[in-house]
Parts: C-alpha cells; sequence; structure tokens
C-alpha cells in the first residue's frame, strides 16, 4: 500500500480510520506488494539470508530472535499468535481469534486452529499455550517479556482450543502484544537436536553453528501454508559492509541493514529493497537530575537539534523527520505539534538559563548514532550549548540507560511501532521504558485511561493529549524515524513482502522462492 | 692402520698436484679495488707439502680459499693466470664443476674446528659428508664409515662417539674430527689454514704430527698455511713467503729457516726467539703496518717497512733471484747482495 | 623443567583469578543484556546473584575449576548454550584459519629468505627485502578491506564473507579460506622473511657453512639442512608467539571475513558480559600461550643441542 | 592483537640488513642510491605531516570537526583536497588530525611500553632475586591474558581516551621491552668492569648510568622504531573495530571504518587515511632502517 495514498485517506477521515483502513486491507495477505523476481513463485532450493548479528539461541523466551532484524528467523520456526496485515493492523495468525470477553477489557479468550502440531507431531493446543504462558512467567526462562507475562493473572485452558486470560488490568492492545515475542509458541517439553525448543513454523531446524549459520529445512507437515524454498540459511553477517558484499558477491540472496548509504547503494548495485520506517531515533533527557531537570534546558537543546539536517547526514536523505510519539506509519493520525526547530529561539532560552549548558550526551558505540551525535554537538554549540560526547558499548548503554546513570541519551528503538506500547511505556511515570524519569500527573491519568478505552478513535484523541503535554515538557526530543529493512537480489530470491507501510518488520521466509531453482 | 690412509702408492703424474700461474685477485667494494693476490705463481708436486707463511692480511687464506674453489669466488673480471688442480682450471671451472673437484681432489681443514664444524649436526653425518654429498650412503654405511674415520684420527671410542655434537668434545678431539672430515674423501691436496691457531699449545703438535703421518700414509699433497715459522721443521718440504698478496721468497724450508734471503723473512725467524723449539701463538708484530691494498703499487711491498731499502725498492718491482736450484727470492738486495746486509 | 612447569601453573592461576574478578570490576551488566531494559532493578540483581556474578572470584574459579574436573565449562548467561560446545564449534575454525595462514607464511618466507640470502644484493634479495618492507607496512585491516573490494566485489572470483565446514563442501572451504588466510599471512610472511633473511645471512658466513661446501655440498643442500635448521630459531619464537595468541582470536579477519571465529566470540562475549563464556575463552587462550612458550623452549632443544647441553649442565 | 608481540620479537632478532659478505659481487651504488631518495622521501612525508598538524592545531584551517550539511561526501576537489565525509568533514583536516591522534597514542605507548618496560628489565636484570623473579611472573602472565580482551576490558573500564589507548598498547609492549633490556643488562652486569666497580662500591645509579644505559640505549632507540609503528597500526586496527577513540575525534583507523560504508560511492574517504597511514608506517619504517644500518 502506497504510503501517499494512506496519508491521503487518513487526512479525509476526521479521526483515527484504523478499522475502515483494516477492512480494505484484510484481504490480500499474501498478495500485497511483493519484491524480487517477477513471476509466479517456484517451488525448491535455497536462500540465504544475511543476518547483522551472530543468534545466540533459537529459543524465543529469549531475545535473539524476537528483535525486528531476526524476526524472519522467528517466523520461520514458530507461529506468532498475532501478526501484523500488510496495512499495520493487528490480526489473528496461529491463533483463530482473539477477543475481548469483557467491555473492561480484562478478560480475553483465544481461540486456536484445531490440529496445528509442533515439528515433532506433538499437539500446538490450549494446553500448550497455557504451559508456555506458565514457562514464561518463571523467573529462570529470563525472558524479556516477563513483565508483560506477569500482568497476565490468570489463564486457563477451558478446552482443547480455547485459552482464557485474565488481566491485572485493563490493556484494550493486550492481542498485539502476542506479535513478538510472547506470542512465537514453543513446546515446553520437546527440544531439536540442538537444544533449542521446537515450534510449529513451515521450517525446521536441520543444522545450528554457532556465530555462522543457521539452515532450515521446509517442513513438509505445516498446518498452513507450505513454504516454497527447500531450504533456507541464516548466516550471521555482523559487520555492515561485509554483509553487503556478501550480497554483492551473491554469497548472500537478501540481507538485513540499517545503513542508509547502503540503501543509495544497493540501487545503483540493481539491488531491490523493502524497507520500512520503524525505528525511531530520539533524545532522552534524564529529568531526575541536573541539568536536565530544568525543562528550559531541555526546551533549549531540544529546538536547537535540527531534525531535517540529521535526516540528510545521518540518514542520507532516507526515512523521514520524526514528528512525535504518533509515527508516519502509525495507524492513529498525529495532531499534536511539536515545537519545532528554532535556533534563534533556542539561543535566547540557553542564554536565559542560571549557568551555561553543558553536559554529556551518551550513545552506544553504533556509527549511526555516532554520527547523529556528533552532528547534534555542532548544532548546540551554534546556540551556546556544550556537549560532550561518550560513546560506550551496549551493554554499558543498556546498564546507563536502566539506571538513569546519564544526562541525555541518544536512543533508537522500535517501540514507537506499537503506538500503544510506547504511550504505556514510556510516558506514565511507573512505565518500564520511561528513561527519562518523566512525571506528569495528567498524563499518568491519560494514560491510564487510553488503556481501558477500547475505542480506537477515542484512543487516539488521548494519544494525542499525551503527546501535546510531551511536547511541552520535552522529556525526549524526536530525531528521525529511520529506513531500515531488506536489501534483496531479485535475480535470486522472490516472495519477499514489501514492508514500506508496517509499523514492524516481521517477513515471512515461507513466501521466500528461488526462481533459479 | 685403516684401509682409508694405507692408500696404495700414489702414482707419480707429471702433473703437479697444484700450479698456480700468475695468480692476481682483486675484490671491488663500495667503488673500491682490493688487490688481494698479485702474481703469485707455485707448484705442488704430488705428496708434497707446501707450508704457506706470512701474516694475516698477506692474503694466504684467500689463496687456499681460492686453490680449493667453493665459498665465494672472486669476479673474473677481477682474477687473472690460472688455478691448476692436477692440470683442471679452478678459476674458469663453473661452480658446479668446483663442487664435485670440492672434497675428493681438493679439501680442507679449518683453523677453529668450533667455527668450522656444524654446532647442530650430528659429527658422523658431517665427517662422511665428501662421500654423502655424492652417492647415497645407508645409514649404516654411513655410521660405519665414520667410526673408520674417527678412528684413523684417533678418536678414542669412536663408536660411540659418532652420535655426539661437537661442543661434546674438547678442542684437540674437535680438530681430529675436522682432520676426518677432510681427509674423507679421500683429496689429492689437502689445504690446512692455521690447522693449530685455536688449540692449546699442549695439542697443537699431536695434530700437526697426526696431518704429518696422514700425509705420508695416504700420499696426499697438502698446503700448510701458517703465520708461524717455528712449525715448519721437518714438516713442510718446502716453505712460501707471503706478503701483502706478493710471493716473497720460496724454497725448501731448510733454507728458508736457516738462510733466509729476503729481509721480511729474516725478520720473521729473528722473531722467534727459538727455531726449533717454542711454538708461537701469534706473528710477532712487525713495526709498521701492511702497505694499502687498495691502490696498484708499484716496487716491492715490504720496501716502506725495509730496514735495507734502496731507492728502486720503491719504484721497480724486484727481480726474482734464483739462490738455489728451487729456492727464489723476490728481492733487489738479494740480486745484488753487496747493496744490503742481512742482519 | 618442574620448575617451568610450576611457573606455567602460576602463570595460569593469575589469569584465571584475574578473569574471575571482571564481573566485580567491569561497568555494564550481563543481567540488562539478558533481560532486557524492561526491568525492575530488583530483578536485574536476582539474576546477577542467580549466576553468582557478585562471589568473590577465588570462589567463581574453584566453581570453575570442579565444573571443569566434571567436564563441565559451564553454560552462556546469555543464550544457556554449554561452553563448551561452543567452544567446540568456534576454536577448530579460528585455529584452521591461523595454522594455515602461518603454515602459507612460513612456506613462503623460507625459500625466498634462504635464496635470498644465498646472493646478498642479487635481484630477488632486493625484490623481496622492498617487498617485504611494504607488506609489514600496511595494516591487516587495510589489506583485507583491498583484497575483498579486488577479488570479492570487483573480480567475485572469490567470496567476500563467511565459512564453509569441510565436510560439507571442500571445495567452498578452500575458497572461503583464500582471502582470510592471504590477509593474514601476507604480513606475517614479510616478518618471517625479514628474520629468516637476516639470520641466514649471518649463518651463511659461518666457517661451517664453508667447510660443508668444502666437502662439495650442494647450494640446495646446504640451505635447506645447514642453514634452515640454524636460522630458524627466532622464526620458531615468533610463530609460537603467533600461535599461542591466536587462542585469543584473529579478531580483525573474523570481523572483516565475518568467520565465526574465538575473536568474534570473545568481543561479542564481553560486549553483552557473558562471563562463562568470556572465562572460559581467556583461560583456554592463556593456556596455549603457556604451552607454545613450553613448545617452542622444546623445539630450541631438539634444533641447537647446544643450548640443551646448557641447560643441563 | 598477536601482531604487537610478533613484531617486536622480529624487532630484536632481524638485524634490517645482511653483513656484508666477505666478497661481494657487485656494487650496490644504485641500490644504496635508492636508500638515500627513499630515506630524503621520508622524512619529507613526515615533514609535511608535522606541517599539516600545525595548521591543524594552530590556524583555523583544516578543522576536523566543522561540518558541512549541505556538502556530505563531496569528491576531492578544490575546495576539499581529499573530499569530505558523510558529515559533510573535510577529509584531508580528519585525516591530518588522525595523524595527530595516531602520533599520540604512538608517544604515549612509547613513554608506557619502552620506558616502563626497560626501567623493569634493567632493574630485574641488574638485581635478580625475588624481585626479578616476582616480576618475571607477572610479565609471563600479562603475555599470556589475551591481547584484544585486555585492550576491550581497559577501554570499557576507562573509556576510549588517547591514554587509554596509549596506555593499552603500551602495557602490551612492556614484556618485550623488559625482556631485552633484562637480557642487556644481565650481560653488562656480568662484565668484569661492571663486577670491579661494584667490588669497589660504585654507587649504584652511577653504574646503572655509566655502563648499564650505555649498552642498553641503542638497542632501544632501534627498537622504538618499530614500536612506534606497531602502536600506529594498532591504534589504527583497535578504531577500525570500534575500540579506539571515541567519535568525533578522529583516527586513522576510525576514519577508515567510517568511509568503508561508502567505499563504493565516496572511496576517498577510506582511502585517504589508508594510504596516509601505511605511507607514514612504511616512512618511519624506512627511517628506523636507515638509523640500524648507521650503527652498526
Amino acid at each position: 500500500m502506497n504510503k501517499i495514498l494512506k496519508k491521503a485517506a487518513l487526512g479525509a477521515a476526521a479521526a483515527s480510520l484504523v478499522l475502515a483502513l483494516g477492512a480494505c486491507g484484510t484481504t490480500t495477505i499474501a498478495a500485497s506488494g511483493q519484491i524480487g523476481a517477477a513471476g509466479e513463485p517456484k517451488d525448491g532450493g535455497t536462500i540465504t539470508f544475511g543476518l547483522d548479528r551472530d543468534v545466540a539461541t533459537l529459543d524465543p523466551a529469549k531475545s535473539a530472535i524476537t528483535s525486528q532484524p531476526t524476526l524472519a528467523v522467528a517466523n520461520a520456526l514458530f507461529d506468532p499468535l498475532m501478526a501484523y496485515g500488510p496495512d499495520g493492523s493487528v490480526e489473528p495468525y496461529l491463533a483463530k481469534s482473539f477477543e475481548a470477553m469483557d467491555a473492561t477489557q480484562t478478560k480475553w479468550l483465544l481461540k486456536l486452529h484445531d490440529g496445528v502440531k509442533f515439528t515433532d507431531g506433538s499437539p500446538l493446543n490450549a494446553a500448550a499455550v497455557v504451559s508456555y504462558m506458565e514457562h514464561l512467567a518463571k523467573k529462570e526462562t529470563a525472558c524479556s517479556c516477563r513483565g508483560d507475562v506477569l500482568k497476565i493473572s490468570k489463564s486457563e485452558a477451558v478446552n482443547e482450543t480455547d485459552v482464557e486470560f485474565t488481566l491485572a488490568a485493563p490493556n484494550a492492545a493486550f492481542p498485539k502484544g502476542f506479535t513478538r515475542q510472547m506470542g512465537y509458541i514453543a513446546s515446553t517439553t520437546a527440544k531439536d537436536a540442538f537444544g533449542f525448543p521446537i515450534g510449529s513454523g513451515p521450517y525446521q531446524v536441520k543444522d545450528y553453528k554457532s556465530g555462522d549459520a543457521i539452515t532450515m529445512a521446509r517442513n513438509e507437515n505445516y498446518w498452513g501454508k507450505k513454504a516454497h524454498a527447500d531450504t533456507i540459511v541464516f548466516k550471521s553477517l555482523p559487520d555492515t559492509d561485509s554483509r553487503y558484499q556478501s550480497l554483492v558477491s551473491g554469497a548472500a540472496d537478501i540481507i538485513w541493514t540499517e545503513s542508509a548509504s547502503q540503501f543509495n547503494q544497493a540501487e545503483l548495485d540493481g539491488m531491490d529493497r523493502s524497507t520500512a520506517t520503524t525505528g525511531t531515533s530520539l533524545g532522552v533527557f534524564n529529568s531526575r537530575t541536573a541539568p536536565f531537570d530544568n525543562p528550559a534546558a531541555r526546551k533549549a537543546v531540544s529546538m536547537a537539534i535540527d531534525p531535517g539536517a540529521l535526516l540528510k547526514v545521518v540518514n542520507e536523505g532516507t526515512g523521514v523527520v520524526a514528528a512525535g510519539p504518533i509515527t508516519s506509519t502509525s495507524s492513529y493520525e498525529a495532531t499534536a505539534k511539536a515545537p519545532g526547530h528554532d535556533t534563534k529561539e533556542a539561543a535566547r532560552i540557553a542564554a536565559s538559563l542560571p549557568t551555561p549548558l553543558s553536559f554529556e550526551y551518551l550513545t552506544d558505540g553504533r556509527p549511526q548514532s555516532q554520527a547523529r551525535a556528533v552532528a547534534i554537538q555542532q548544532m548546540l554549540a551554534e546556540v551556546g550549548i556544550t556537549m560532550t560526547i561518550k560513546a560506550t558499548d551496549l551493554s554499558q548503554f543498556g546498564a546507563a540507560l536502566v539506571s538513569g546513570n546519564f544526562q541525555m541519551v541518544d536512543f533508537t528503538t522500535s517501540l514507537f511501532g506499537d503506538t500503544e506500547n510506547a504511550f504505556t511505556s514510556m510516558y506514565p511515570s511507573d512505565g518500564l521504558a520511561n528513561f527519562s524519569g518523566y512525571k506528569n500527573a495528567t498524563v499518568d491519568t491519560l494514560v491510564a485511561e487510553s488503556k481501558a478505552e477500547p475505542d480506537a478513535a477515542k484512543r487516539g484523541l488521548l494519544y494525542n493529549q499525551i503527546a501535546e503535554r510531551g511536547f511541552q515538557d520535552v522529556p525526549f526530543t524526536f530525531y528521525t524515524e529511520n529506513l531500515d529493512g531488506f536489501i534483496l537480489d531479485p535475480k535470486r530470491i522472490g516472495g519477499v513482502a514489501d514492508v514500506s507501510s508496517w509499523s514492524l518488520v516481521s517477513i515471512r521466509p515461507s513466501d521466500f522462492w528461488s526462481p533459479a531453482s | 692402520m685403516s684401509l682409508a690412509l694405507t692408500a696404495p702408492a700414489i702414482p707419480v703424474h707429471a702433473v703437479p698436484a697444484v700450479s698456480v700461474q700468475e695468480l692476481s685477485l682483486g675484490f671491488e667494494s663500495n667503488g673500491k679495488m682490493t688487490h688481494v693476490l698479485e702474481g703469485v705463481s707455485f707448484e705442488l708436486a704430488q705428496g708434497e707439502c707446501l707450508a704457506i707463511v706470512g701474516e694475516s692480511g698477506s692474503g694466504k687464506s684467500v689463496l687456499g680459499r681460492t686453490i680449493l674453489g667453493v665459498g665465494s669466488q672472486p669476479n673474473s673480471e677481477h682474477s687473472q693466470g690460472a688455478v691448476l688442480l692436477s692440470g683442471d682450471d679452478q678459476l674458469t671451472a663453473s661452480a658446479q664443476e668446483r663442487r664435485s673437484r670440492a672434497g675428493t681432489r681438493v679439501a680442507m681443514i679449518y683453523q677453529d674446528p668450533m667455527t668450522s664444524l656444524n654446532p647442530t649436526v650430528r659429527i658422523w653425518k658431517q665427517v662422511i659428508e665428501s662421500i654423502s654429498n655424492r652417492r647415497r650412503l645407508s645409514r649404516r654405511e654411513g655410521r660405519a664409515k665414520a667410526v673408520e674415520m674417527l678412528r684413523a684420527v684417533g678418536v678414542p671410542d669412536p663408536e660411540r662417539r659418532i652420535d655426539a655434537y661437537p661442543h661434546e668434545f674438547s678442542g684437540g678431539m674437535m680438530q681430529r674430527v675436522g682432520i676426518a672430515a677432510a681427509i674423507a674423501g679421500n683429496p689429492d691436496v689437502l689445504i690446512a689454514d692455521e690447522p693449530t691457531t685455536a688449540l692449546d699449545v699442549t695439542v697443537q703438535r699431536k695434530v700437526l704430527d697426526l696431518l704429518d703421518r696422514i700425509r705420508r700414509d695416504s700420499g696426499m699433497s697438502m698446503i700448510l698455511i701458517t703465520h708461524d715459522l717455528g712449525l715448519l721443521t721437518g714438516r713442510a718440504d718446502r716453505t712460501m713467503v707471503l706478503y701483502a698478496g706478493r710471493v716473497l721468497e720460496i724454497g725448501p724450508t731448510e733454507r728458508i729457516t736457516t738462510a733466509p734471503a729476503h729481509p721480511y723473512t729474516q725478520r720473521l725467524l729473528a722473531a722467534i726467539p727459538n727455531v726449533s723449539g717454542t711454538l708461537r701463538r701469534e706473528l710477532p708484530a712487525l713495526d709498521g703496518g701492511l702497505p694499502p691494498l687498495d691502490r696498484p703499487r708499484t716496487g716491492c711491498p715490504f720496501a716502506s717497512r725495509c730496514e735495507i731499502a734502496m731507492p728502486q725498492c720503491h719504484t721497480e718491482r724486484p727481480p726474482a733471484v734464483q739462490l738455489a736450484p728451487d729456492h727464489i727470492a723476490h728481492c733487489w738486495a738479494a740480486a745484488d747482495p753487496a747493496e744490503g746486509t742481512a742482519p | 623443567m618442574v620448575r617451568r612447569a610450576g611457573r606455567a601453573l602460576c602463570v595460569l592461576f593469575l589469569v584465571a583469578l584475574a578473569t574471575m574478578s571482571l564481573p566485580l570490576l567491569l561497568p555494564g551488566s550481563a543481567a540488562v543484556a539478558v533481560l532486557g531494559t524492561n526491568v525492575s532493578a530488583a530483578e536485574l540483581a536476582a539474576f546477577t546473584s542467580m549466576h553468582h556474578l557478585d562471589a568473590n572470584p577465588l570462589e567463581r574459579l574453584w566453581m570453575w575449576v570442579t565444573g571443569v574436573l566434571h567436564g563441565d565449562l559451564g553454560t552462556s548467561i546469555v543464550s544457556g548454550a554449554s561452553v563448551a560446545g561452543e567452544l567446540q564449534a568456534r576454536l577448530p575454525i579460528t585455529v584452521e584459519l591461523v595454522v594455515l595462514s602461518q603454515l602459507l607464511a612460513i612456506l613462503l618466507a623460507i625459500p625466498v629468505a634462504l635464496r635470498a640470502a644465498w646472493r646478498p644484493g642479487s635481484l630477488l634479495d632486493r625484490l623481496s627485502a622492498g617487498l617485504s618492507f611494504v607488506l609489514l607496512s600496511i595494516p591487516g585491516f587495510v589489506l583485507g578491506l583491498a583484497l575483498i573490494f579486488l577479488f570479492a566485489v570487483q573480480l567475485r572470483i572469490l567470496p567476500a564473507t563467511g565459512w564453509v565446514g569441510f565436510a560439507q563442501d571442500p571445495v567452498g572451504h578452500v575458497q572461503h579460506l583464500i582471502l582470510p588466510v592471504l590477509t593474514l599471512s601476507l604480513g606475517e610472511a614479510a616478518v618471517y622473511l625479514r628474520a629468516l633473511r637476516a639470520n641466514a645471512g649471518e649463518i651463511l658466513v659461518e666457517n661451517y657453512i664453508h667447510a660443508a661446501r668444502s666437502r662439495g655440498m650442494a647450494p640446495g643442500r646446504i640451505l635447506r639442512t645447514r642453514v634452515l635448521r640454524s636460522a630458524s630459531l627466532p622464526l620458531v619464537t615468533i610463530v609460537g608467539i603467533n600461535i599461542g595468541a591466536s587462542f585469543g582470536g584473529a579478531l580483525i579477519v573474523e570481523t572483516l571475513f565475518a568467520i565465526p571465529g574465538i575473536g568474534r566470540l570473545l568481543s561479542s562475549s564481553i560486549a553483552v558480559r557473558d562471563y562463562p563464556v568470556i572465562e572460559s575463552l581467556a583461560i583456554i587462550a592463556a593456556l596455549a600461550v603457556v604451552v607454545a612458550t613450553v613448545a617452542v623452549d622444546l623445539s630450541y632443544r631438539i634444533i641447537d643441542p647446544r643450548i640443551s647441553h646448557a641447560a643441563n649442565n | 592483537m598477536p601482531q604487537i608481540t610478533s613484531a617486536l620479537a622480529t624487532g630484536t632478532t632481524a638485524p634490517p640488513t645482511s653483513p656484508a659478505p666477505a666478497l661481494k659481487r657487485r656494487s650496490r651504488t644504485t641500490g644504496e642510491r635508492l636508500q638515500t631518495v627513499l630515506f630524503i622521501a621520508s622524512l619529507g612525508w613526515l615533514a609535511l605531516l608535522l606541517v599539516l598538524m600545525f595548521v591543524s592545531m594552530a590556524t583555523p584551517w583544516l578543522d576536523p570537526f566543522q561540518q558541512d550539511f549541505g556538502a556530505t561526501k563531496q569528491a576531492p576537489g578544490f575546495a576539499h583536497p581529499f573530499g569530505t565525509d558523510a558529515n559533510g568533514r573535510d577529509v584531508l583536516a580528519r585525516t591530518v588530525a588522525g595523524a595527530q591522534n595516531s602520533f599520540t597514542v604512538a608517544a604515549i605507548t612509547l613513554v608506557v611500553g619502552a620506558v616502563t618496560g626497560s626501567v623493569i628489565g634493567i632493574v630485574c636484570g641488574y638485581f635478580r632475586g625475588w624481585f626479578d623473579s616476582v616480576v618475571g611472573l607477572a610479565l609471563d602472565t600479562l603475555m599470556a591474558f589475551p591481547a584484544l580482551m585486555l585492550i576491550i576490558l581497559l577501554v570499557s573500564f576507562r573509556g576510549p581516551s588517547l591514554w587509554t589507548i596509549g596506555g593499552a598498547i603500551g602495557l602490551l609492549m612492556i614484556p618485550s621491552f623488559a625482556r631485552v633490556t633484562r637480557s642487556i643488562t644481565l650481560s653488562v652486569r656480568s662484565r668484569e668492569y661492571v663486577q670491579a666497580a661494584v667490588l669497589i662500591d660504585t654507587p649504584t645509579p652511577r653504574i646503572l648510568l655509566t655502563a648499564v644505559l650505555p649498552a642498553v640505549a641503542p638497542v632501544l632507540v632501534a627498537y622504538a622504531f618499530t614500536a612506534v609503528t606497531v602502536g600506529i597500526v594498532a591504534e589504527g586496527s583497535m578504531s577500525f573495530l570500534g575500540y579506539g577513540l571515541a567519535a568525533p575525534a578522529p583516527s586513522w583507523g576510525g576514519i577508515i571504518a567510517e568511509g568503508r560504508t561508502a567505499l563504493a560511492q565516496a572511496p576517498w574517504i577510506t582511502l585517504a587515511p589508508a594510504a596516509t597511514l601505511t605511507i607514514t608506517v612504511l616512512a618511519i619504517n624506512v627511517i628506523g632502517e636507515r638509523f640500524k644500518e648507521k650503527r652498526k
């Protein structure tokens, strides 16, 4: 679906048009925009997929295969209970249906398809789902989803296919939580030859070499539509440039990348791409401590930064400027407006501060973060604000983020791809991703209201109110929505979904086919 | 006595074992020419022992190595004359030809057995090299040969010692091993380059006696390079005195040591307290140094140090003066004894 | 020898103790890497103590040693996989890479160095000296980049990245090896060439070489059987150091060519503070260095009998 | 980074050129002329770098941080001789500033590695005893610890500053320097004149200064050239791997790594620092070689 068309449609409808859009998109799940080789899909052959990291484990309860770049691995081995449709709406996938049983949105009924089996032949039934939820809730499982799982106060298998969930608090977006980690139901009893829990997906593991490659063979007993390619190899190619060279030299057919220059290069090299703006980069102020306990300081920094220039320099013109927490691909329309870039105003505010503003900016070591930090440094210097850059590795970065041991941090997240989740975790004072330490009683109330609001249009209005508050208080300042996704060689692969309008890039390898076969 | 050393009597050839004819050698380094040997001529008969005497830098080692014909060889551009080994010229021979002669037709005994035996190779392998470099020897054959050679040079308990490394021997024993290695190929000519200089005084004589005996038993010819005139009596048939690359005097050892004609030889002899007895480690230091070798010389090289030098000594090359049938001195004073008086 | 062994054990103990202290010393936390950022501080602390990351180093070392005695190197905090399994998959790759490139470097260096030393100042001598000088000055990562750009991207005759098991595809295995092995070996070949050339030059002027020639030994045989042996002492040291150190990984090449070796495992484990993996890797790497040192020592004695002679006296 | 130890190991064992053989076959004059040309060219190259560094430090030209968001990835031209990078910074300015950082790291490396290492080596070699054993054990441990790990640890611990990186590389060089100086000291210590000096109660510092240091110094200087190149290359490798200086500080390895992504579109970003790095190392090697030859 074309993004501009969609925007127009959104503009035409006054409030949120989620339902209408959902209705017009549902029929075309498989056929909707595909990228790669033209023609009818063929069966057979091998597809090689270049991942951007080592996959340490294939256990979906760990986070190794449930971040965007690796979701294709999870989708090959497991079926998520819920999945995004091409228009961004959440639809049942492994589930037959998943609906609220009452108006308060605290009781939910999950219905499974009949006869779904794990790859060892054991049934994937209601009991298996309940057992898996219990597994996720255990401390030893060490699932990063445990916080969400613990919000389910009770899960019960009412019969072979139906599970009843009771929540501790109302959550209108509950099924959405099953699109990622929680939704990939794995067997709690059977493991494959490599010690990983098995799933029910279109592929099963044939060979696993740590840090090197995962080879998968088609699951011939798959309950749904069987996969095209006989074999899929997921190669670990952590070095960004080596990965691209692998694609160009034919060692990989499709790769994940976040590098803007590679998207530009891909066109010159005759490659296709399937990309979406799912990652949002923003600056998070630590509003608990000086200097950013002062909202004026936050405002000065925020206004001094020109997201348009960041987009040009860091993203090389790919992606879009992030207008706020409601992203360009969100099903909600953003009406709240950020104050925007204003060098003069920023300089005026900075000058009015009691002491000259000087602070440390924490980044992870990735090249884009570095480039962004460097550009921001110069923008701030122009309005008289001194910024030093501190780069750390990912684990220190995460630790600093959680412990609040920073002044301002460069944060790139796919959280905003899920608007509901973004508002419930980033804005309220008890939000798990509220790294800013932002406290606003009104916002807390609005968030609570939004969780209990079943009507999407009304929820959208609430979100815009929260965003408005956020723009006034500036706990974060939004930079860009970054392009990321896949580059592929159309001579060697077909059936790659066009993800451009998706809010979560989660493609299914079972659609891939090899023209050579 | 072993087989190798009781070799059949060598038929007497008309051809000398070694014949050096008007040999001149020069080396070029950094654009400068060094004249190491100039117009050296002599002959060595079968079974004969010739001593070459000179101080360091006189060119005696270079002469020895040129006869041997291996190692870094002088560039043909800077060499003249001929070095004939039983009639075959070493100077014009290819490297391969020279290599095929080394060890079997001419062999060498070195000054310092500590450095001339490879410290990392068991001695039996080194002793039989002259043979094993030419044909494959079985291990057994080779070891038997090594035992035989070591026994011949008087190394005690050779069966046990063939497996030792050089550093496990004393200096004298090591030199015996070196000699064994040199004679293993049964060469016609043996060049002994200061074979006892590095040894203790007590064993020097024993090693020389051994060499003497080997030569007599096998009929090899030998060139004994030394700076020590005192060693020669009774061991060398003839003696040649070399100075700054030129032959100053050549003649029977008897005559050289008792009636030297050249002032330089006389000085050498005078510096030895007891001609027949004491062995000295160093050649007596004569006042003054060797003349520079890097420019062509005229006259007698010893002239600048000679007490009886005459004007023509500095400007004209001295003539070869035949003092006896085989005693020649290159000296103006010898040509005209009235002009100078031997001290 | 007993003293040496004791010293080696001491070194191992110290390295082990140092690595076991890392969880207490290093900023950053494994818990965040595993649990993500959406968890409470209490949960992070609980995770930390569950994995004994807050225990004292001696205690951790003791646990590690008892584990090893039961044939267990522990499990990765991040993936839950067994460390032994991980090592079994990764170690042979790095070792193959390093051993092959060392071999290639040595095989390139030896004949050239010996021939060049035989004729000092010859064309070969001067060419090899110049070339090795330049190779020595090109950093490995620059060389690797250039090789990839040339052979994989421009000419497309060799794969840019990746690793194929020998059993899986012998031809592919070799193809994937060529560029990384070249990257690793060219610089080392230059180092070896220079070391060997210089030493061979010194040995060739030794009397015993002249003596061997005086017995009619051919140049090739002298170089092979006499010069090489004596000249290889320093070479053995460097090769020993290199091979010993390789167990710490060849990170640059592994990164450039996406090879799943020890270096990448180590760096990615450090990034997420996966201590069980880090510890076992460090101790194995130290063990390799210690063993290599002893091996160099022993081969010294074999190469030059005077050394063992001196040691025995 | 096994190269650190291996390169240094060769530094000791490999005299730069063969000893002059007894008989020379050919004149070396053309070779010598070439060497002199190379030597002068090397000096010139380093001088050029120094001048550019001075310009970069003392004048507003060649600012490595100035970004021109309107001129990103510009090809080399009049305004930017080496082009601009993705952030619109002048690649020449970045390369020059990278040289500054590389040389600083190399200097720190030398101070930490050579000075500490040789002090340790001299003290151990001269006094022997328990101190020698303990330090020997510590050095062995340092060598057995994976170099990569040590560097990453230090960088995570202290932050990626010039001092941390130079210090880490220097630390890895300490054992090599200590070993060499220790063995030289040992041999000097056993000489008769030193023994005699000890017997007549010559103050120890005096013996160290007059007997030991003069023996150690020339070897150290020859070694130092190798150490400088090793330091520069190691810094480049670390920055390339992402363990080097933090942005925006320019470093050769860092610029090469940044430019790699755009190798096909803007090769100058990678080529300029890569060539500069290689030529600089080559130049230092040439000068070091000359020094070693002169010493003989």
